[in-house]
């Protein structure tokens, strides 16, 4: 119990260490955008999150491989945990990113960008797991349902990024906006930014996994109980 | 320089966002150790009170 | 190959006397049509751009209403242990289920395909991309409808549930592809104009056959 | 009777953090008549189900017919008859398409005959066109039999058959239980009643929390209802 705690804060510190300094990178040392001005900051953290929310679902669908596999609960619970904090980081990439396209095109969305298309799908379909998870009848049905769930939505996504190029030979071809090639100093805290919200999510992920298994405990042991009644 | 309301508006997100799910993640953990610790008492107490 | 048969026929038969899909499917799909053409009536639209969102939208909404009843009817009735009990593999109850849905579906939209040309003429140069296009799009909706259903049968509010975990996986899959191409025919091409979104539309089918068949023992397990 | 033809060791099953099944060990040889009481929620059900193969356990092992139990194996499945409180029936189709369907399901070799002589065993072959959603509940129950034994499985399972049958059809199910027992079927029953089930059992059996707490060959009704009732209080506390 310890040495997990103390790998929690390990990796709390090493995440809030990092980004401490990708909010610095982001905020002084990167120059300002060419054409985008200081606004362009927004995109450090906006592409952090929604590549963390990315990796967040892929961790919710390898494990329900892994459960429908093994048949362990564990896995399970690492799937939801992943699940719930990858909406977080989902929705502040929407956020983040509507906030973006208002003041790169003057418009909060876009429906002919891919990006902002796809992030919206995942999260629709991660919603929907939510929601089923808490539609679930027993602990078992709970389980396996959203891991075939998530298994269908996680596997669609690509397939429905590479559709998606197909339809948008049909829709008015608005300019795209061009970011201009990063700049290495750009990319430098790009990178950071990114480093420090895996840890982040890594952080989170252990704290809400912690937790699930402390509401297993705590059934575990009223039971334990009601059983001494007798 | 108005579109600076928008930098503003994200980063305020992102971190109140951020900050206020660690926040309700510590107080779910801190009620749950305690409510463990209360079972693990109550047990105890009837462990005990059986081998007397 | 025995079991799916079986199952099939006995599909069929349970439909064709309960009726309960080929019910829901004709009122819903005449409501949608009727109401947007009358929505339709009080502005002026462009019939070419508009007909193809229309008309999936209808086969979507008929589909996934209609595909409710299929694994439900088998829990409400306490026949889904018969199945289980019987020395089947899972795969061949999702298969055979999948067939016999298609079918009935496919002969529900053709029917609504007519009412459709009825309330909105459009001009389809090439009536055989058109059908490629509704068969090859209904695959996708039965075969992800039946694996939904599925596990939507065993949730609470399970009609609540259908809709939800359906309209993100199937709406920006299949429907947005079969949508683009038949705008197309509508506008139109031939059926090797839009054959990438074919291609696309049959990889969908290939995948969510794939998938039901592979995990519907998960599904179906208690 | 010698042979044995199933061997439960140590079953355990819990869904989510709900323990069900304790370690459940239980031997059935051929001929068997075997019936196990227990109050509700004493896990019977689950039990009948992890023993007919429709719900895997989660521990311990279970061996039918000589062949451990994997996931799903089709050919112990067709050695398996099942007969619950739940038809397991379609209200839509007849009774005689009720069991042609259940017969190619199994592929069941000569399959008109022998649908047609189960509907005259169990009585209903006047009635074999109907939709079975006009039956009485004995009806049902009557042609849930004749679908359990219709593949000629060696052993058969029964999950409270008794529920909701008037005296005239528990009469007829338990001749034809008898009857099948004599041409060498084995039995397995669960029921939480003593008054119902008790004439017709070779072996009994009680199930308490998870465990099968108490066996009895033969045995008196008046013994043995004495037994369980003291079994149910101390369950209750």
């Amino acid at each position: 119990m310890t040495l997990k705690n103390n790998i929690a804060s390990l990796i709390l510190g090493i995440a809030v260490i990092s980004i401490l300094i990708s909010i610095y990178l982001a905020l002084v040392y990167t120059p300002s955008h060419e054409t985008m001005g200081d606004v362009q900051r927004i995109f450090y953290f906006h592409v952090a999150s929604a590549w963390i929310s990315y990796l967040a679902f892929g961790v919710t669908f390898v494990a329900g491989l892994l459960y429908l596999k093994s048949k362990d609960l564990k896995w399970d619970t690492v799937a939801y945990g992943s699940a719930e904090v990858g909406i977080i980081f989902c929705t502040l990439a929407i956020i983040t990113g509507s906030l973006w396209g208002k003041a790169a095109w003057g418009v909060f969305w876009r429906w002919e960008d891919i990006k902002l298309f796809i992030t919206l799908v995942l999260w629709l379909v991660f919603i929907a797991y939510l929601a089923l998870r808490a539609n679930a009848k027993s602990r078992i049905s709970k389980a396996n349902l959203s891991a075939v769930f998530g298994i269908i939505g996680f596997i669609c996504v690509p397939l429905s990024f590479a559709a998606n190029r197909i339809w948008q030979q049909y829709h008015p071809t608005v300019i795209a906006t061009s970011r201009g090639s990063l700049q290495a100093s750009m990319a430098f805290a790009l990178v950071v930014a990114v480093f420090a919200f895996t840890f982040l999510y890594a952080y989170l992920l252990l704290t809400r996994v912690g937790i699930e298994k402390m509401r297993e405990t705590i059934e575990e042991i009223k039971q334990l109980i009601g059983g001494q009644n007798v | 320089m108005s579109d600076l309301i928008y930098l503003y508006g994200a980063y305020t997100i992102v971190w109140a966002g951020v900050f206020f799910y660690i926040l309700k993640l510590h107080i779910a953990q801190r009620k749950l150790e305690n409510e463990i610790k209360m079972l693990r008492e109550i047990l105890n107490g009837k462990k005990s009170k059986k081998n007397l | 190959m025995n079991a799916v048969k079986t199952i099939f026929l006995k599909e069929l038969m349970v439909e064709f006397r309960s009726k309960q899909m080929i019910n829901s499917y004709f009122i819903l799909s005449l409501m949608i049509i009727t109401s947007f053409r009358f929505a339709f009536s009080v502005i002026d639209f462009s019939l070419t751009q508009l007909a193809s969102p229309i008309l999936w939208i209808t086969f979507f909404f008929g589909g996934m209403f209609s595909l409710s009843p299929i694994y439900k009817r088998e829990i409400e009735q306490g026949t889904r242990e018969g199945l289980l009990l019987a020395p089947i593999s899972p795969s061949s109850i999702y298969l055979g289920k999948f067939l016999a849905n298609l079918l009935v579906i496919s002969c529900l939209e053709l029917f609504t395909l007519l009412i459709f040309f009825v309330f909105f003429p459009v001009d389809t140069p090439d009536l055989l991309a058109l059908l490629t296009l509704v068969a090859i799009g209904t695959i996708g909706i039965v075969a992800l409808g039946n694996i939904i259903s599925a596990i939507s049968s065993n949730l609470a509010q399970s009609e609540v549930m259908l809709p939800v975990l359906l309209v993100p996986v199937l709406l920006f899959t299949v429907i947005m592809s079969s949508v683009s191409a038949t705008s197309n025919v509508f506008a139109g091409a031939h059926l090797l104009d839009v054959m990438q979104e074919i291609k696309f539309i049959l990889a969908f089918d290939v995948v969510f056959l794939a998938v039901g068949y592979l995990l519907i023992d998960y599904i179906l397990e208690d | 009777m010698s042979e044995k033809i199933l061997v439960a060791k140590d079953i355990t099953k819990s869904f989510g953090r709900f323990q069900v099944l304790n370690g459940i060990n239980l031997t059935i040889k051929r001929g068997d008549r075997y019936i196990l009481f227990g109050s509700n929620g004493a896990g019977k059900t689950t039990l009948v189900k992890i023993l007919s193969t429709i719900l895997p356990a989660d521990s311990g092992e279970l061996t039918l017919f000589g062949k451990k139990i994997e996931r799903r194996s089709k050919d112990i499945k067709a050695m398996i008859g099942f007969m619950s409180h739940e038809p397991y029936l379609y209200n839509e189709l007849s009774a005689r398409e009720n069991l042609n369907f259940y017969a190619s399901l199994y592929s069941v070799k000569d399959k008109k005959e022998r649908v047609e002589s189960l509907l005259k065993e169990v009585g209903l072959y006047h009635r074999s066109h109907d939709k079975i959603g006009s039956f009485s509940r004995g009806m049902k129950q009557r042609l849930s039999l004749a679908r359990a034994i219709l593949h000629a499985p060696d052993i058969i399972f029964l999950d409270e058959p008794y529920a909701g049958l008037d005296i005239r059809a528990q009469e007829i199910l338990n001749d034809l239980i008898i009857r099948l027992n004599q041409k060498g079927k084995t039995f397995f029953f669960i029921t939480h009643d003593i008054g119902k089930g008790f004439e017709i059992a070779k072996r009994s059996g009680v199930l308490s929390k998870g465990r099968i707490v108490y066996e009895v060959e033969g045995g008196e009704k008046k013994a043995f209802s004495e037994k369980y009732r003291e079994i149910i209080r101390e369950e209750t506390g």
